[in-house]
């Protein structure tokens, strides 16, 4: 397999099919041919789509392999309605692996805060052969059994909180404090998740001096660099592309806005 | 079926060229085609200094189309020289796309551009909506207009000056002819329509700019209008663009008059499209007994 | 939610008019639907004498959107008053939409008009794409403008005089504020913009006309932003129109500062749309706890 | 059930299947609840096309019963294309009956002139109690078993003419030209199909002064009579709209372009 074979393709609808949830889907195409590192992502766009969506829709690679490329995701919009119903045999137009992936510190623990559908691009990380210095805290609202949590707490230190009530949401926030706190100049983490959360985790990165990555969802068209319509602010004020130079970014090298 | 297309003293080895901030540096688009295949390119907008552009969020998707708010982010001339230019391969015909809020700086920009070999023709941007100075209200006054391109050929050199047009005007037959009799080697239109998108919820607009420019398969019938009645009032060659996503398209705007087209909004919907395109209207082009297309152009029977 | 808005002299049950030309006289509406529950309804645009249109074909399909050159058929002002009038049941809120090709014309019309109880408002359109005379020529030309509205005002009594504006310009301002210092009561937009549309095949427009005007959700962030533009140049209630398909679009341009809305290519996506978009709305509305429409208009935060 | 009850309803499908050849398909949707008279036709526009597809396309009802409302298509372009793809319990917006019909002569011959998928209003009329004064000449570019044909020769006189070649057109054109000679003053012809063959029928009605009424299948835009994009031009050259006062009309009526 090669690493960087980024060419667009159509793969074909192997399965799409909801968690348990209708709301959160797990599509499988086709093997792609290639293999990618744990944040990096594909643009999709099925065959079938008209001019009526004119954008491909970004989401982070679950899991590849030969048996196929997994994608984890919500559907909260158009686009995704569309997308999760897709049948086995139908094709979609892919292209990546895309962007900057979680740099691992092998010598120290890593720290995973996965929020929701975030939780994807873990699915792959959780599957390599060293796994002693990651753990992860997992975030959620619908049951823990819709998303591929099992999976990933097979192989890895897990942990696993629900959030149904701002009161909850209150104390995930509190708890994510203090994993950030206790991490400061130990370890770092690695964010993915709505972006709400992803603030949170910032803001006490900064304030703890906690080493740290996040992955910002920026609303993109072209997902090559080229449109400039998904840069995300340096803290030195430049606008970079975050499908390029991201989606994967250091805490201390982004703004987020209010 | 030949496929050449000749714009005075330019010629395309077809008449497929990506269009302006679609296509970044060409740089982008080197995994997934051969950028010597494709009519041109033409680059992302450049300006004398880097501009940062416009706030986030800078899109919005609309039926059938999208909104842009970029405000012209781009590295400045100087960079451009030095970072971008040297890493786009020998065999890529390149059109470069100026912006500038004076014509004096827009005559600068040509000068710097007349000097360089890899820049087959310079392409000016009177037509942007997202900027507040010196965009599309050099777009919107035939008086205006004609000053920026008068500077800009005073400085051009040799390189052919192709003048983009702004659709948001009462009658672009007038800009067009302004933009020729002041010297205009060749017109390209349409530019994005200026629109507007809501949110209900937060009560904003989905663009931090508030407004921005709308391309995509929404605008075609406003564009093959106005190529229409640009390439009937004008005697230099036109290049067309709005919404092309097919063939079929391509071969509508050259039926209107135009020798070219430009593609934009369908370079996002898959990055190799601009290079699929080409072979598709070769075919199409040859399935329809087209011998050249200047046999083609502008035969609509009306 | 009390759906109730004030457009000045005139009231609305609701802020749903149905577009002129895209719901006939109302009477072809009859089945799907109760007339009175509606707003208002824009009849189909009516002249002195009877016109007969342009040739076939008159529509044509666009990506999100369609093209229509109709040509403004209509039996006449006269079989209008004795055929068609007297059967649009009386709960109706009708709006006149008049049109003419010269401002004498037009002042002629008003004072036909001026006479006839069923009839709650007037609105002229200055900007139909698809006529030769005094059609979208009106409407591009302040002066033009001020002088058709001058004419109707004079002659159209207590009737409240909307003047219906076109897209097809440079600055959407300028029009509506000649419109507004010539006594226009209100003002409602988008018309048609004009486009076209081709066959590669026959080398023929779809449309006999060859030109026509493209309505739809395509022009749906063009007029979003003309209406904004408006609302904020003038001090009469602007109503808005183009693209419009369901409740989001509705409070969409309400938010941008429109008192009502018109809408027209959503009825021939299915007959009852009109009737449903209005109990939509109101939900819609009500879900956002909205108190009032006073209170939701023109709140974008810009 | 009502003749007139024209509203707009949601129908559910209850099967889309080739009939053979891929490119006609047979639709039934679940009944309407009303009946309708042969010739009449529908506007269909499933609920899942988004705004892409801007109208409703109209088809001729080619039967309807309790059991359901059937539509015999053909695959010509986008809508069609998207109409094949539908599946059972997938929802349509329809509404009709729309139109005037073809009326029976009952005191003389009625010749059925039918090309192509034409033959989908003929259906229903084949069905009325008293046949014998029906019969039917067919033109057909496919198979015959991929038309209704079966169904209508069983309950009256009819006969099949195969197109594939330029020379059997022009020979189906001189079977046409006899057949409508022959009712010349004894009977009338009823025509539905393509724009060619309706243009041959109303040239040789108006030439042996044959009575005749034609379908005509103007692009459509409403089906109500209101955008009147519809239009036919009658001989004293007012433009009616032919959903409304057609699709059915006389001959000699209406003009046909060139
Ligand atoms: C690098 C990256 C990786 C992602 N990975 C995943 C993933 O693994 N699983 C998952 O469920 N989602 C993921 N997302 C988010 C996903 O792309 C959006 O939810 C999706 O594009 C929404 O499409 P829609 O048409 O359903 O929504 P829309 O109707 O378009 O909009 C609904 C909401 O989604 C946002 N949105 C719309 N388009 C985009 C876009 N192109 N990019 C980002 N946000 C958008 C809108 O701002 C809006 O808030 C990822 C996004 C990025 C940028
Ligand atoms: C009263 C009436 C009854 C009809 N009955 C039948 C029937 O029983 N079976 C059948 O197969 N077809 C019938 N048709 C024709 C059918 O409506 C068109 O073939 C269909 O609308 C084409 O849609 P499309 O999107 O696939 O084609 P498009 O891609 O839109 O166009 C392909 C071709 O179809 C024509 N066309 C497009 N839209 C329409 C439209 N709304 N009305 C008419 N022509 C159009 C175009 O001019 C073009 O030539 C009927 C048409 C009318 C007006
Ligand atoms: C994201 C984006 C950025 C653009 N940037 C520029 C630009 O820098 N200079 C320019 O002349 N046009 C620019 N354009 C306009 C396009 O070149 C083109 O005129 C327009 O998009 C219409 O074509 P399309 O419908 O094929 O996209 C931009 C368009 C988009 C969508
Ligand atoms: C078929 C058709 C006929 C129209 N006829 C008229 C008319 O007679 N008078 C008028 O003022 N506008 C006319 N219009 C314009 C519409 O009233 C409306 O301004 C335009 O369609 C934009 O709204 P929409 O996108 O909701 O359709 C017509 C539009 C269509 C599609
Ligand atoms: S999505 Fe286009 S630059 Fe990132
Ligand atoms: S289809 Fe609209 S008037 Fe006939």
């Amino acid at each position: 397999m090669n690493m960087n074979n980024n060419v667009c393709q159509d793969l074909t609808v192997l399965s799409c099919r909801p968690t348990g949830d209708p709301s959160l889907v797990n599509l499988v195409l086709s093997s792609p041919g290639w293999t990618c590192r744990p944040g990096q992502f594909v643009m999709l766009r099925p065959s079938g789509w008209g001019p009526e969506l004119i954008w491909p829709r970004p989401f982070s690679v679950c899991d590849v392999s030969e048996d196929g490329l997994r994608i984890l995701f919500q559907v909260v919009g158009r686009g995704t309605r569309r997308l999760a119903a897709l049948a086995p045999g139908d094709t979609v137009a892919v292209w990546g692996p895309l962007g900057r992936w979680f740099r691992i510190d092998e010598d120290r623990p890593n720290l995973i805060l996965a929020g929701g559908v975030g939780i994807a691009p873990f699915v792959m990380l959780a599957r390599r052969d060293r796994t002693d210095n990651l753990s992860m805290l997992f975030g959620h609202r619908l049951g823990l059994e819709h998303y591929p949590y099992g999976e990933i707490a097979a192989r890895i230190e897990s942990e696993a909180m629900q959030q149904k009530t701002p009161a909850d949401i209150a104390d995930f926030e509190k708890v994510l404090a203090g994993r950030i706190e206790a991490l400061a100049g130990k370890g770092q983490v690695l964010a993915c998740g709505p972006e709400p959360m992803l603030k949170v985790v910032r803001k006490y990165c900064l304030q703890f001096g906690t080493d740290g990555q996040i992955s910002l969802e920026n609303r993109m068209s072209c997902g090559v660099g080229a449109c400039l319509g998904c840069v995300a602010k340096t803290i030195s004020g430049d606008f970079v592309q975050s499908c390029v130079h991201g989606p994967v970014f250091d805490v201390r090298d982004i703004e987020l806005g209010a | 079926m030949d496929q050449t297309v000749n714009l005075g003293s330019l010629t395309l080895a077809n008449p497929i060229i990506t269009a302006s901030g679609t296509f970044g540096y060409g740089l982008e688009f080197m995994r997934y085609g051969d950028l010597s295949k494709l009519g041109a390119l033409c680059l992302k907008g450049i300006s004398l200094a880097p501009r940062e552009g416009n706030p986030m969020p800078r899109i919005a998707e609309t039926p059938c189309g999208m909104l842009n708010a970029i405000g012209l982010q781009n590295v400045g001339v100087e960079k451009f020289l030095k970072e971008k230019l040297p890493y786009i391969p020998a065999g890529a015909t390149l059109i470069a796309n100026l912006y500038a809020q004076t014509p004096e700086d827009f005559g600068e920009l040509a000068a710097i551009f007349a000097g360089q070999d890899k820049i087959s023709a310079l392409e000016i941007n009177i037509s942007c909506p997202n900027v507040r100075e010196g965009g599309v209200q050099f777009g919107q006054d035939p008086l205006m207009a004609a000053e920026v391109v008068g500077a800009v050929k005073k400085r051009a050199g040799a390189k052919p000056v192709i003048v983009k047009l702004s659709p948001n005007v009462t009658d672009v037959r007038v800009i067009a002819r302004a933009a020729v009799d002041a010297g205009a080697d060749m017109l390209s239109l349409i530019n994005t329509l200026s629109g507007m998108a809501v949110d209900i919820r937060t009560r904003k607009s989905r663009l931090a700019n508030v407004v921005g420019g709308l391309s995509g398969p929404a605008i075609k019938p406003v564009a093959l209008r106005m190529v229409h009645q640009v390439a009937q009032a004008v005697n230099v060659p036109v290049i067309g663009m709005g919404g092309i996503t097919c063939a079929e398209d391509v071969l509508e705007f050259i039926l209107v008059g135009a020798h070219a087209v430009q593609v934009g909004t369908l370079n996002f919907m898959r990055p190799d499209n601009a290079f699929r395109l080409v072979e598709e209207v070769r075919a199409l082009a040859e399935s329809l007994g087209i011998g050249s297309w200047d046999e083609y152009r502008g035969t609509l029977k009306v």
